[in-house]
């Protein structure tokens, strides 16, 4: 292949971790930068959405996504590369489905406005103005603010995805393989999660095999109540461990640091709503027969249910967010 | 599963039971707009022979490989109907049924048109459950040629008699120290000088002597694991002085026959335990029994009565508060009996019977016409006579519907015909065997009227009073049937269950062991394979299929055959667009 | 506007709840047809995926119906059920659903009037709520 | 393993073949009729559980038809019996159907083509069948059978047109009777009952008055086979009744027909009631009774559903005489309620009498000595609490109303132990 | 609500009811076919069912407030009926015998109808009395012609009237008692006004008594009836006859003689009326040709057979009498006194015969309870 493949990175609503955690890469970054052409990324390179738009279509190989779709601008700007591109990769949890930001779909579109714009202690806007676009009297040019969407999509609600790459942010073998993979092009079924386990977390968990025979517990514990103990399962301490239901492939990071995992490497293949999936697990093995203690461990132990079962995957769950009042 | 999909749907009219209401021609042309959907037909029996042969003849000739079949429900037909699809060499578990009778025709019969819109509606979701069906083989498993039964009443030792002459090992298990049950407690019996006794001795006899019987006493079954073909029992036998031993039986087959209690008035119902001239039906038979407290002399609170009062339905058809609302069945025929036999000794005594209704049911009636003969006066009440002690009688006073005036009669003594209610230990029985039991609290039958001696457990049999009240002849002849039941499974070497059970895919599976933590049966043991790695492992033997780990697995890996996570949600989906 | 008929998704256990609905049957006893049954063979079987999928369908309700505890055809399905649709329901409250529009019920083989009642009730509440598909997509 | 011969195809005999084939015992079931059924067959509903009949029968009679170890001897009977238990020698006439069954599907083509007009036995003689004919729709086996007696060509030697339009070319005019000799090891009879004659109680008009019904014919009426297709309507005028009245003991507790109570007329009429209720919402059904015998499991609280839920009036009487009025065909039942001595002169559209049940005792075996009937008329069980269903002679089982007036669940029950206890014979012989 | 007084069982009224010929009072199971298969349940309100019933428990006061019985003219359309064969015909006939004991405040009826021999001796006693009286009493014996009325004239006078004073005064007393018992146990305590007690006196006992026409309603009710009304009218004439000529005629006006030929008519053809409506009943109680006379009691045989003789004897003195033959004219009247007295006697007030008067007022009381009923709504 005469020219080197061209890739385009771009972030969306993202707190920019899968940014850099390009360059966590390391050194293989310079094997990369080799072995491609980037042609498009924002946060380091300056090229203009003007130039992407001059590329013939499908000329750019890979498109690595990340960022849930918030704005009207991330709507536009995906769907140019996805025109551009031959393979699009929602690159890291918020793009795959939806992320920690994806959470705000908890709030109405005015809630979270009226939030950030006029209910910060630190904002003063007695006129309560809301940023939209204006015309700029001195540069006599129409200044666009881009609208903020109602919800926060997962890039496949906006696109057509190619492939996922799991992780808050990915890890840098998770990010190696998958470009191997692209660059190899021996690619999984489209529509497959690339560079991660095909197996739950637990596969990898160093604490499996300690794990007792009948996995039951008590009651929740909340991280803050005790010490864990680091040579034994935390699940089967009461800990309410994601890993049964979170993708392995992250070399159970979090658990080597002695906390529960939380879920960012997102669901397995056969799941088709994390949160669910994940209360069933933890709700069939909390032993308990009666309904009220049930309720209060939830409230006690758990308390932000949607939030601690949906973390990184709410707008991808099926009812996609809070259902509001009409 | 590259091979093409086509569903054959047939829509049953059921006489009028479905097509008095769900306007079947438009469910089945709806049907035919169903994705692979190849035929849609109507019939007015799909059950009958003919119904069947249509199916079968469409296999053949329009190749289907689903079938789909919207009448009553599954819990009717659908062995008939995987029977049929057996026959036509196709998979019988690549089939569904719409239940459009129960859940449908017969419960929306004002709102013709919604039913029929649900009824295509429930089409369509076992049109979507079909697509998805996978071939299952039913899983065959030993069979162990012994049975188990449990009480040691005339049922039980009917049902032990015939199968150890039939050749197979009985362990018969009586919790008390002697056998017979409450049969020995009747005295003489009805039409003959035979007693409850002589009955129990005649099977006991039997049983003793055939080297097959395997018999204890004062022993109580604890524990019961595995299933059809092969239980595995635990039973404790105590040894005296607190003592006991457990004991280990492997059976093919379980008979409960574990009899019932007389019912207990309250003190004071009918001034029962109040005067010492009242008594039950029970202990009377026992009075007039030659090993009983008198030697067969007749006598209650000290002297021979003069006169006699029965009270009926005493702890039935809610007659008293503390009744119960069913009929007990033997009551009336048991005191006309007793009567009779009574004044054939005592000529001279006066009988008054204060009934409810008359139910000598069958060749039963001549007992209430010889008690008529007898000049036995009857009164009939509604409400529950008063029995009222005196000093020197009992005064017993109703209101008797027959000729609309209340009497009161002075009697010597008061006879309260008790009736049956559940053995104390049924709830404790039916708790290790899983099985059901009805609003009267007596074992509930697969079918009342078709399959009413067997639980809807597999391999486990219900004989005699367990499941409601009946006479000691048909106790027996029920031990008898029940024991015909057992037969039908241990004289097999293999037997069939159900495929309906959970599956490993272990490309997913990352040993979590949540799924073992789960099952009720230990039937899912986490393997270490030689790479290390944890995998979850199901004994299709123990697992009954209740997919509780399935949805609980929290990589999709566990499945339940027959209920896989896709099949069931096509048909939520179904359920709201068709597609 | 058409009088709002809500649709209710029941998933109902094969030897108790689905056993009393067809008792129901046979007794001719009559409910409203808003109900679509899908058959389990134990209540503990129902995945709260499953009930998602209702609503994201455009459920009006959902019920998960069961043995009573003790009951249960394999020993104690029933009451992991207990467990997940509890927790299921604290976080359907969450995610905006009405609790009305969620019940879990224990409905043996013989409570026919049970189940009559049961859905009785829950029509009239549904439809005190109105519909829940119009409300899913966020459009303002 | 010797076979065992069971006589009648009614629930009772179906199920004692089930239950003994299921043990792997050879069974030959023999049927009189054309099909198996029994009177089960002709019951629209069952109680208390308000099954549909024909729905939990029809799959035991498909089971019987495709059980490998049972052989179905239909349209034949049991023509002498001899030897001792474990080895009888049993001889039976299949009587000719001239269809040859191998060939006949059950099409249904003939009995369209036949033009002779029969009353139809199966239901009740109520509307008419063909000379061919197949008994039911759920018949097993369905096939066709032709009845000598009005067939033109045995009458008179003419027609032949089923044959012409029979598809398969199934009719064989020179069908002779077959002799089957069987040698096998107990024989277990189910032959079942039939309704005594209302006649001999002539005051309640049974047979001069057109809309009195016996319970089995009412019963036809409820049913969607039967011959108004599940119409409730009068023989007089084909209107629907308003008010229809239930006179139970009709021959039965009866000093001059029958003595003993015929057990399952009580929860028949109950049932009945119901269904009338179900098909007429606004018909009112009265229930004249003695005693009501709901003796059964679920017997009490169906009776008690009648009345509080479904309005069925119930009057404990026994009506003396039903006189009609010429000009409404209306009855005129004359009765005193015994729990308000008041008598009464009542105008009903309808009335139902619930007959008592006559045993059917194969004459074949009773003239062996094999069965001896008791004092009732019924198969004697002279050890009832040793051995509940052993006839007379040991080896013999007698079930169901052959035995004694009962209901389905203890036929079904009956069947169960004789088939234990013919089985024994069976794997000794 | 019914008073709450409950009613005592006795055990000896069951036995003296079947003594009385209740045979098959213990088969009966109280379906209620008798009463619905009674002709006559359309045209008066009344449970027979009931009545045997209160005969099975021994129900004395229900028995004797019981107006049922004496509803009953025993056409048999009930025992043809029963379907346990407990012949209610035969019952009710025992019915009857044990309220005609019970009204009777004497207690003669009771050992009348309960002994046989104690029946017999006072019959014999009374006719060998009679015979005494009218020997000891006997007027001139006049041999040429016939005097009859000098022969017995002074003691048939005096007697009849204290013999009809004295019966007519028990029968009364008796048809009071049997008021008290059939309203005592009416369950309602309003009153009536007097006006309706006559106004139902006048509607019901005259017709009822002289027609007893609802006998005619029963089963082939015409046999039956017209022999009873043979015997009924022959029995009046007589009645009627006898009082003009032996009582009123000789005190009013003893100069006043009848027409003799016109008496002498009347007075035969009544017996001939007599004897052939008493043979009828005998040969059919001979011959139990109907359910009527399937049963006859004592008492039944003494009442008809001494009706016979009486008429027989009664016959011949007339036939003596005008024949001119004195001597027999006398000896058979003084055996048709023999017959006469007893019957009158014993039969009316105590024994079979006081149904002439109780079957009336037995219809006339069950209306009136019948008004009760209607009026009170109990």
């Amino acid at each position: 292949m005469s020219e080197k493949p061209k890739i385009a990175l771009y972030w969306c609503a993202s707190c920019g971790g899968c940014e850099e955690a390009v360059l966590d890469l390391a050194e293989k970054v310079l094997d990369l930068v080799n072995a491609v052409d980037i042609v498009f990324w924002p946060v380091a390179v300056d090229f203009k959405i003007e130039d992407v738009e001059k590329l013939p279509d499908k000329s750019i190989t890979a498109s690595l996504i990340n960022g849930g779709i918030r704005l009207t601008e991330h709507e536009k700007v995906v769907k140019l590369l996805r025109q551009k591109s031959q393979y699009v990769i929602a690159y890291g949890a918020c793009s795959a489905w939806g992320g920690i930001p994806g959470l705000a779909n908890l709030y109405k579109r005015e809630e979270l406005l009226s939030r950030a714009y006029f209910e910060v202690p630190t904002v003063v806007n007695e006129e309560k103005v809301l940023p939209r676009t204006y015309k700029d009297e001195e540069l006599g040019i129409e200044v666009e603010v881009p609208e903020v969407l109602p919800r926060l999509l997962p890039l496949d609600r906006v696109i057509e995805v190619d492939y996922y790459v799991p992780g808050c942010p990915p890890t840098p073998d998770v990010t190696w393989n998958a470009i191997q993979a692209l660059l190899s092009g021996n690619l999984p079924p489209k529509g497959s999660v690339i560079g991660a386990s095909s197996k739950a977390l637990c596969d990898e968990c160093p604490l499996n095999e300690t794990k007792p025979d009948k996995l039951l517990i008590k009651e929740f514990k909340r991280i803050t109540e005790f010490t864990p103990d680091p040579e034994k399962c935390l699940l089967a301490q009461g800990l309410p461990c994601l890993g049964p239901v979170t993708r392995g492939g992250c070399g159970a990071l979090c658990i080597k640091a002695n906390m529960p995992c939380t879920g960012c490497f997102g669901m397995l293949d056969n799941v088709s709503d994390y949160g669910a999936k994940a209360l069933s697990f933890l709700a069939s093995i909390l032993d308990v027969e009666d309904e009220k203690e049930v309720e209060r461990q939830v409230k006690e132990k758990i308390a932000d249910l949607v939030g601690r079962l949906y973390r990184y995957t709410l707008p991808s769950s099926k009812l996609g967010g809070k259902v509001f009042k009409r | 599963m590259s091979e093409e999909i086509r569903i054959g749907v047939y829509v049953c009219h059921c006489g009028l039971n479905i097509a008095g209401v769900v306007n079947v021609k438009e469910v089945v042309e709806y049907a035919k707009t169903l994705p692979n959907v190849v035929v849609a037909k109507d019939y007015v029996f799909m059950c009958s022979a003919p119904g069947q042969a249509m199916i079968k003849e469409d296999i053949k000739e329009h190749k289907l490989n689903r079938v789909v079949v919207a009448a009553c429900s599954p819990a009717m037909h659908e062995p008939t109907f995987r029977g049929v699809l057996g026959d036509a060499g196709l998979n019988p578990y690549l089939f569904e049924m719409a239940n459009i009778r129960e859940h449908c025709s017969w419960v929306h019969p004002d709102d013709k048109e919604a039913a029929t819109e649900k009824a295509k509606e429930l089409v369509r979701m076992a049109v979507a459950k079909a697509r998805l069906l996978e071939p299952l083989e039913k899983i065959k498993s030993a069979v162990r040629p012994a049975v188990l039964v449990i009480g040691g009443g005339v049922a039980g030792l009917r049902a032990t008699l015939d199968l150890v002459e039939r050749g197979f090992d009985v362990y018969l298990v009586e919790k008390r120290s002697v056998l017979g049950g409450n049969a020995v407690k009747l005295g003489e019996l009805a039409y003959t000088t035979l007693t409850g006794k002589d009955v129990v001795n005649s099977l006991v006899e039997k049983i003793k002597a055939n080297p097959k019987a395997h018999i204890f006493l004062n022993s109580e079954v604890e524990k019961v694991d595995g299933s059809i073909g092969d239980f595995r029992v635990t039973v404790t036998r105590r040894l005296g002085e607190g003592k006991e031993e457990k004991i280990e039986l492997n059976v093919g087959a379980i008979i409960v026959a574990i009899g019932y209690d007389p019912y207990e008035p309250a003190i004071g119902e009918y001034g029962y335990k109040t005067t010492d001239k009242v008594v039950t039906l029970f202990q009377l038979m026992d009075i007039l029994s030659e090993e009983g407290p008198t030697k067969g002399e007749l006598l209650i609170g000290g002297i021979r009565p003069k006169s006699l009062a029965f009270i009926l339905c005493v702890g039935s058809l809610s007659t008293t508060p503390n009744a119960k609302p069913y009929c007990s069945r033997m009551c009336c025929s048991a005191s006309l009996k007793t009567i009779l036999k009574i004044k054939e000794k005592y000529p001279d005594i006066d009988v008054y019977v204060f009934y409810k209704d008359m139910r000598t049911y069958g060749k039963e009636e001549d007992l209430y016409w010889k008690a008529i003969e007898n000049e036995v006066k009857f009164i009939r009440f509604d409400e529950a006579p008063s029995v009222k002690p005196r000093d020197k009688f009992v005064e017993v006073e109703a209101f008797d519907t027959t000729i609309q005036e209340r009497i009161a009669i002075p009697v010597d003594a008061v006879v309260l015909a008790n009736g049956m209610v559940p053995a104390t230990d049924t709830e404790k029985i039916r708790i290790m065997l899983k099985i059901g039991c009805g609003a009267d609290g007596f074992l509930k039958e697969a079918h009342l009227k078709l399959r009413p001696v067997e639980a809807l457990t597999d391999g486990i049999f219900l004989a005699g009073v367990a499941t409601g009240p009946k006479n000691i002849i048909e106790s027996i002849a029920s031990g008898s049937a029940a024991a015909a039941k057992a037969a039908t499974i241990v004289t097999k070497e293999e037997i069939e269950v159900e495929p309906l059970i959970a599956r490993v895919n272990e490309d997913m599976c990352s040993g979590c062991g949540i799924c073992a933590a789960l099952c009720p049966y230990e039937a899912i043991t986490i393997e270490v394979k030689e790479d290390g790695k944890r995998i979850s492992k199901v004994n299709s033997m123990l697992c009954k299929g209740c997919g509780t780990c399935a949805a609980a697995c929290p990589s999709g890996a566990m499945q339940q055959s027959g209920f896989k996570d896709n099949q069931v949600m096509a048909q939520v989906v179904a359920t709201f667009r068709g597609e | 506007m058409a009088e709002f008929k809500p649709k209710i998704v029941v998933f109902a256990c094969n030897w108790c709840t689905y056993a009393a609905l067809d008792l129901a049957g046979t007794s001719r006893m009559k409910y409203p047809a808003n109900f679509r049954v899908i058959k389990v063979m134990c209540s503990g079987r129902v995945d709260p995926q499953f009930v998602l999928e209702a609503f994201k369908q455009g459920a009006d309700g959902v019920i998960v119906a069961g043995c009573h505890p003790g009951d249960c055809h394999y020993v104690n399905g029933n009451m992991k059920t207990l467990r997940r649709m509890t927790m299921l329901k604290k976080m359907l409250e969450e995610m905006g659903i009405e609790k009305e529009r969620f019940r879990l019920e224990w409905i043996s083989a013989a409570e026919a009037t049970k189940w009559v009642q049961v859905a009785n009730e829950m029509v009239e509440q549904v439809k005190a709520l109105g519909p829940l598909k119009p409300r899913l997509e966020v459009k303002e | 393993m010797k076979p065992v011969v069971v006589v009648g195809g009614g629930i009772a005999g179906i199920q004692a073949a089930l239950d003994l084939a299921d043990q792997g015992v050879k069974v030959y079931l023999v049927e009189k009729s054309p099909s198996i059924g029994g009177r089960m067959a002709q019951l629209d509903k069952t109680f208390p559980t308000l099954d549909c009949s024909s729905c939990i029968l029809t799959p035991k009679m498909v089971a019987v038809d495709r059980h490998e170890n049972i052989e179905l001897l239909t349209y034949a009977e049991v023509k002498e019996v001899v030897g001792e238990p474990g080895n009888f020698k049993v001889k039976i006439l299949k009587k000719p159907r001239y269809v040859d069954v191998d060939k006949c599907t059950g099409c249904g083509q003939c009995v369209m083509k036949c033009p002779v007009k029969v009353p139809n036995e199966f239901n009740l003689g109520m509307d008419m069948r063909k000379a061919i004919y197949i008994p039911f729709p759920q018949a097993v086996p369905l096939k066709a059978t032709i009845d000598p007696e009005h067939c033109l060509y045995f009458t008179k030697g003419v027609c032949r047109v089923c044959e012409r339009f029979c598809p398969p070319k199934a009719i064989n005019f020179n069908q002779k009777p077959e002799e089957i000799e069987l040698n096998v090891a107990a024989i277990i009879v189910a032959t079942g009952f039939s309704l005594d004659d209302a006649r001999k109680r002539g005051e309640y008009g049974y047979g001069k008055y057109p809309n009195v019904y016996t319970n089995l014919e009412f019963e036809r009426l409820l049913s969607s086979t039967g011959p108004t297709k599940g119409e409730i309507v009068r023989r007089s005028d084909g209107r629907h009744p308003k008010k229809i009245a239930f006179i139970q003991c009709v021959c039965s507790r009866d000093e001059l027909t029958n003595k003993y109570c015929s057990a399952i007329c009580c929860m028949a009429s109950t049932k009945e009631a119901i269904l009338a209720k179900e098909h007429l919402p606004d018909v009112e059904c009265t229930i004249f009774f003695m005693d009501v015998r709901a003796f059964g499991k679920g017997y009490q609280e169906f009776f008690e559903r009648a009345k509080q839920e479904f309005g069925v009036r119930f009057v404990r009487a026994r009506p003396a005489k039903i006189e009609e009025d010429p000009k409404t065909r209306n009855l005129i039942v004359y009765y005193e309620d015994t729990e308000t001595s008041r008598f009464t002169k009542e105008e009903f559209d309808m009335v139902v009498l619930a007959v008592a049940l006559r045993p059917i005792l194969p004459e074949s075996l009773v003239k062996s000595g094999l069965i001896q009937p008791d004092n009732y008329g019924f198969a004697d069980v002279p050890e009832m609490y040793i051995e509940p269903v052993r006839a007379s002679k040991p080896g013999i089982f007698v079930i169901g109303v052959l035995q004694s007036p009962k209901d389905i669940p203890d036929s079904v029950i009956q069947a169960g132990a004789a088939a234990m206890r013919a089985a024994i014979y069976a794997i000794s012989g | 609500m019914s008073r709450t007084v409950a009613l005592l069982l006795k055990g000896e009224v069951s036995s003296i009811l079947k003594s009385l010929g209740a045979r098959n009072l213990y088969k009966c199971y109280q379906c209620g076919t008798c009463t619905a298969a009674c002709p006559l349940s359309e045209e008066v309100t009344a449970s027979f069912r009931k009545a045997v019933k209160y005969a099975q428990l021994g129900l004395e006061e229900k028995i004797a407030a019981d107006p049922a019985p004496w509803l009953c003219y025993a056409c048999g359309e009930c025992s043809e009926m029963c379907p346990k064969d407990a012949k209610p015909t035969e019952i009710l006939a025992a019915l009857r015998r044990y309220s005609i004991i019970k009204y009777d405040w004497t207690g003669f009826s009771k050992r009348f109808y309960l002994s046989k021999t104690f029946e017999l001796m006072s019959i014999a006693i009374l006719s060998i009395l009679t015979a005494l009286i009218v020997y000891l009493f006997k007027g001139p014996v006049i041999t040429e012609r016939v005097d009859l009325s000098a022969f017995a004239q002074p003691t048939v006078a005096i007697a009849n009237i204290i013999v009809f004073g004295v019966l007519s005064l028990i029968l009364l007393i008796n048809i009071y008692r049997m008021y008290k018992f059939t309203t005592s146990q009416s369950s309602s305590s309003g009153k009536l006004p007097v006006s309706t007690y006559i106004a139902e006196f006048i509607k019901i006992i005259p017709y009822h008594f002289l027609t007893q026409r609802l006998m005619a309603r029963c089963r082939d009710g015409k046999y039956y009836y017209t022999i009873h009304l043979l015997l009924f009218y022959g029995y009046a004439v007589i009645f009627v006859h006898h009082i003009l000529r032996h009582m009123l005629l000789p005190l009013i006006s003893p100069t006043l003689h009848l027409n003799e030929v016109a008496s002498s008519i009347v007075g035969i053809s009544a017996f001939v009326a007599l004897i052939l409506g008493s043979s009828l009943a005998i040969y059919g109680r001979i011959k139990k040709s109907t359910i009527i006379w399937e049963y006859s009691h004592p008492t039944d045989w003494v009442f008809i057979t001494l009706l016979w003789l009486t008429s027989i004897t009664g016959l011949l003195t007339d036939i003596f009498k005008y024949s001119g033959l004195p001597l027999p004219t006398y000896v058979t009247f003084t055996v048709h006194l023999m017959f006469v007295v007893p019957l009158l006697v014993l039969e009316v007030p105590f024994a079979k015969w006081s149904h002439l008067a109780y079957r009336p007022f037995a219809l006339y009381f069950n209306r009136l309870n019948e008004i009760k009923q209607l009026r009170y709504k109990t």
